[in-house]
């Protein structure tokens, strides 16, 4: 059965369908959220949405990244006009964390 | 089948429809992007398929049962051998394609049985752009003459000792990959699905029934691009396939996005054009190596 | 390898069947669509009229008949050519699949529809030349026309492949010659029109594997 | 009870028969009915959830100019 080292633990396809699953249900709840605010403001940053996707770039290299997967699709689900950067930040907090793990392990 | 090989089918099946609704709602996101337009959130294939799964029905007085019922069954059972021929036992490459043919079959049934003026007219185009069939066996033979099998284990195999078939069948690989192009929405080449014709083919499948056939487009569209990653780049494990799907999704939304809905008779005209480059490549391996 | 491992042979005295997986999965869908064309009744078409309502259109039951009779023997020569491993034999499927093509449409009365079916059958008939003459090509050059004998001889058979695809290509009535066959779906009233491109579809793919087998 | 039900329910026995000859059969066959199974489990279910029709006349539908 293919998998990856993802989490330093083998990773089978149920938890990553989990992952995709809670993932969704987070891009649903940031959508539903997001309604509530008046279409499309750019200049404007939710500090929910920023904390949350902070929180989700954290726990995505942790045991708990099914969790992490809901607090990171949350920004991203947002309607247009929102949550943008704050999806970006959680990612690139995600991306240069699992950059030095990797290094670390492996150099 | 024992109970953990159910479950793993299952899991794959629910992997794939996911992955699939989420890179076609991508692809939409990009396409709006491009246009200069907000576009919907990426999760919006998967709520269309939801919405009609929970909509009422009910059967035309002009359709022909039961064959207008069971063409969205047929389009999961064809979607689904592929994938459990495909990714799980990794069985022939012709078998699929012959799957893949099943889909045309799915198309006129649909415009068949519905009775529909816009229906059958999108049957009609589908017959028509039958060519593009033509450079898929063209494909198929040349990998055939480069590997020497069809069945994709050895194909990804050859390629794990040779490198990628990109590199050795770039005109093929360009083929399949029009391919892709033409069975992505709002493809240049989506003659049979235009909005000139309302909805072509899926114009009297409604409600429920347009549900389950966007469940199948969903798994076509990742094991089609699972098929392309396989044969050509050589990577077979759905986990590392998952980022190159991501950038060739990302390709063929921007050629969508930029190009507009090419008139039947140009569409079929290029995809003979491709065809007949397709051919002489295979003629010139045949004859030269 | 090209059909993804042998389940069994079945021989009739000179006749032989092969069950590959690509064999039986084509078997199968053949059988199934024809049991399906022949349960499901046809469509009605809705003519829009210049005054009053729309009208439907009715197919009357002996004009019905005869194609569906065609739309069974089309499904059935289709199964049959899944299956065979006589090149000779698929190419007699191969015009038995072109004769009840056009017994579909052809009891439709509709003059275009006719006149479709009319070039599609000079198609065919042309198309038989290429065929068997390729067949008797290779029964000439090799001595045999067994698929599974072909297999093992390594003889340049090109020239021959190309006519036998020639032909297969205008006995389905596929890519060069298509024109017709789209005139011909527009027939009312039919699901049995879907053999038509069933048949040719598989053909093709079967073509496919006999081309790159031998 | 309407003929979208009636349907409903032949692919729903279908799909429940093939889930018992799933385990009871290996090999391709087995996935045969696996590939049966999720399709018409599909259809019977969702035929129960989506709510009654409220058209008047059945089977004609506004888009066709009725």
């Amino acid at each position: 059965m293919p998998y990856i080292t993802y989490l330093g633990e083998r990773m089978d396809l149920f938890y990553f369908n989990l992952t995709i699953i809670s993932f969704i249900f987070g891009n649903f709840v940031g959508l539903e959220y997001s309604y509530r605010y008046p279409p499309y403001h750019e200049k404007r940053i939710d500090k929910f949405a920023l904390i949350s996707s902070i929180l989700g770039g954290f726990l995505l290299l942790t045991p708990l990244y099914i969790i992490g997967a809901f607090f990171i699709g949350f920004p991203l689900g947002m309607r247009s006009g929102y949550g943008r950067i704050e999806f970006l930040i959680g990612l690139s907090i995600f991306v240069i964390l699992y950059l030095i793990r990797w290094w670390y392990v492996t150099g | 089948m024992d109970f953990n090989e159910f479950f793993y089918l299952i899991n794959l099946t629910v992997y794939a429809f996911l992955i699939g609704s989420l890179l076609l709602g991508l692809h939409r996101k990009i396409m709006a992007k491009i246009q200069l337009r907000p576009g919907p959130p990426i999760i919006q294939y998967l709520l269309h398929t939801l919405k009609f799964y929970f909509k009422e029905i009910t059967f035309p007085i002009t359709a022909g049962n039961p064959l207008y019922i069971f063409m969205p069954i047929l389009q999961i059972i064809v979607w689904l051998s592929a994938l459990i021929l495909a990714v799980k036992l990794e069985s022939s490459l012709l078998i699929i394609i012959g799957l893949y043919v099943l889909q045309k079959i799915v198309e006129h049934g649909c415009g068949l049985s519905s009775g529909s003026p816009y229906g059958k007219l999108g049957g009609v185009r589908s017959v028509f752009s039958a060519a593009a069939e033509i450079p898929l066996f063209a494909v198929v033979s040349t990998v055939y003459i480069v590997t020497n099998s069809l069945i994709i284990s050895d194909i990804v195999s050859y390629q794990q000792i040779h490198g990628p078939l990109i590199l050795k069948l770039p005109i093929s690989a360009f083929a399949f990959f029009i391919l892709l192009v033409s069975k992505a929405p709002n493809s240049p080449f989506g003659i049979v699905k235009g909005k000139d014709i309302v909805s072509g083919y899926l114009t009297e499948h409604f409600g429920l029934l347009a549900g389950l056939i966007y469940i199948g487009d969903a798994i076509a569209y990742f094991v089609l691009l699972w098929l392309f990653i396989a044969i050509f780049l050589g990577i077979s494990n759905i986990f590392l396939a998952l980022p190159f799907m991501i950038l060739i999704t990302f390709i063929i939304s921007i050629i969508n996005g930029l190009t507009p809905l090419l008139a039947p008779h140009h569409s079929v005209m290029l995809q003979i054009t491709i065809a007949i480059v397709v051919l002489l490549d295979l003629l010139h391996r045949v004859i030269f190596l | 390898m090209i059909d993804g491992g042998i389940f069994g042979i079945v021989p009739f005295g000179d006749i032989i069947f092969k069950y590959s997986m690509f064999s039986t999965i084509g078997f199968v869908i053949a059988i199934t669509f024809t049991i399906l064309v022949y349960l499901t009744k046809p469509e009605k078409q809705l003519e829009a009229q210049k005054f009053g309502e729309d009208k439907l259109i009715d197919i009357p039951l002996h004009e019905l008949k005869n194609r569906r009779y065609m739309a069974i023997v089309c499904g059935i020569a289709t199964a049959g050519a899944m299956l065979t491993q006589d090149i000779f034999d698929f190419a007699l499927f191969l015009t038995l699949v072109g004769i009840a093509n056009i017994g579909i449409v052809s009891a439709v009365k509709r003059e275009h529809v006719l006149n479709a079916s009319f070039q599609y059958g000079l198609t065919s008939i042309i198309a038989t030349l290429p065929l068997f003459g390729a067949s008797a090509l290779i029964l000439a050059k090799t001595g045999t026309l067994s698929i599974l004998e072909l297999h093992h001889l390594n003889k340049n058979l090109l020239f021959e492949k190309i006519l036998y695809g020639l032909g297969m290509a205008g006995e389905t009535g596929v890519a060069p010659y298509y024109a017709a066959k789209a005139e011909m779906f527009r027939a009312p009233g039919s699901p049995y029109i879907l053999m038509i491109h069933l048949s040719s579809l598989l053909l093709i793919v079967r073509t496919v594997e006999i081309l790159l087998t031998i | 009870m309407d003929i979208e039900k009636k349907v409903g329910i032949v692919c729903l026995i279908i799909g429940m028969l093939s889930f018992i000859l799933m385990f009871i059969t290996n090999g391709l066959i087995s996935y045969l009915f696996y590939i049966l199974f999720v399709p018409n489990i599909l259809y019977g279910v969702g035929i129960f959830i989506v709510p009654k029709t409220r058209r008047k006349k059945l089977g004609k539908i506004p888009f066709r100019g009725y």
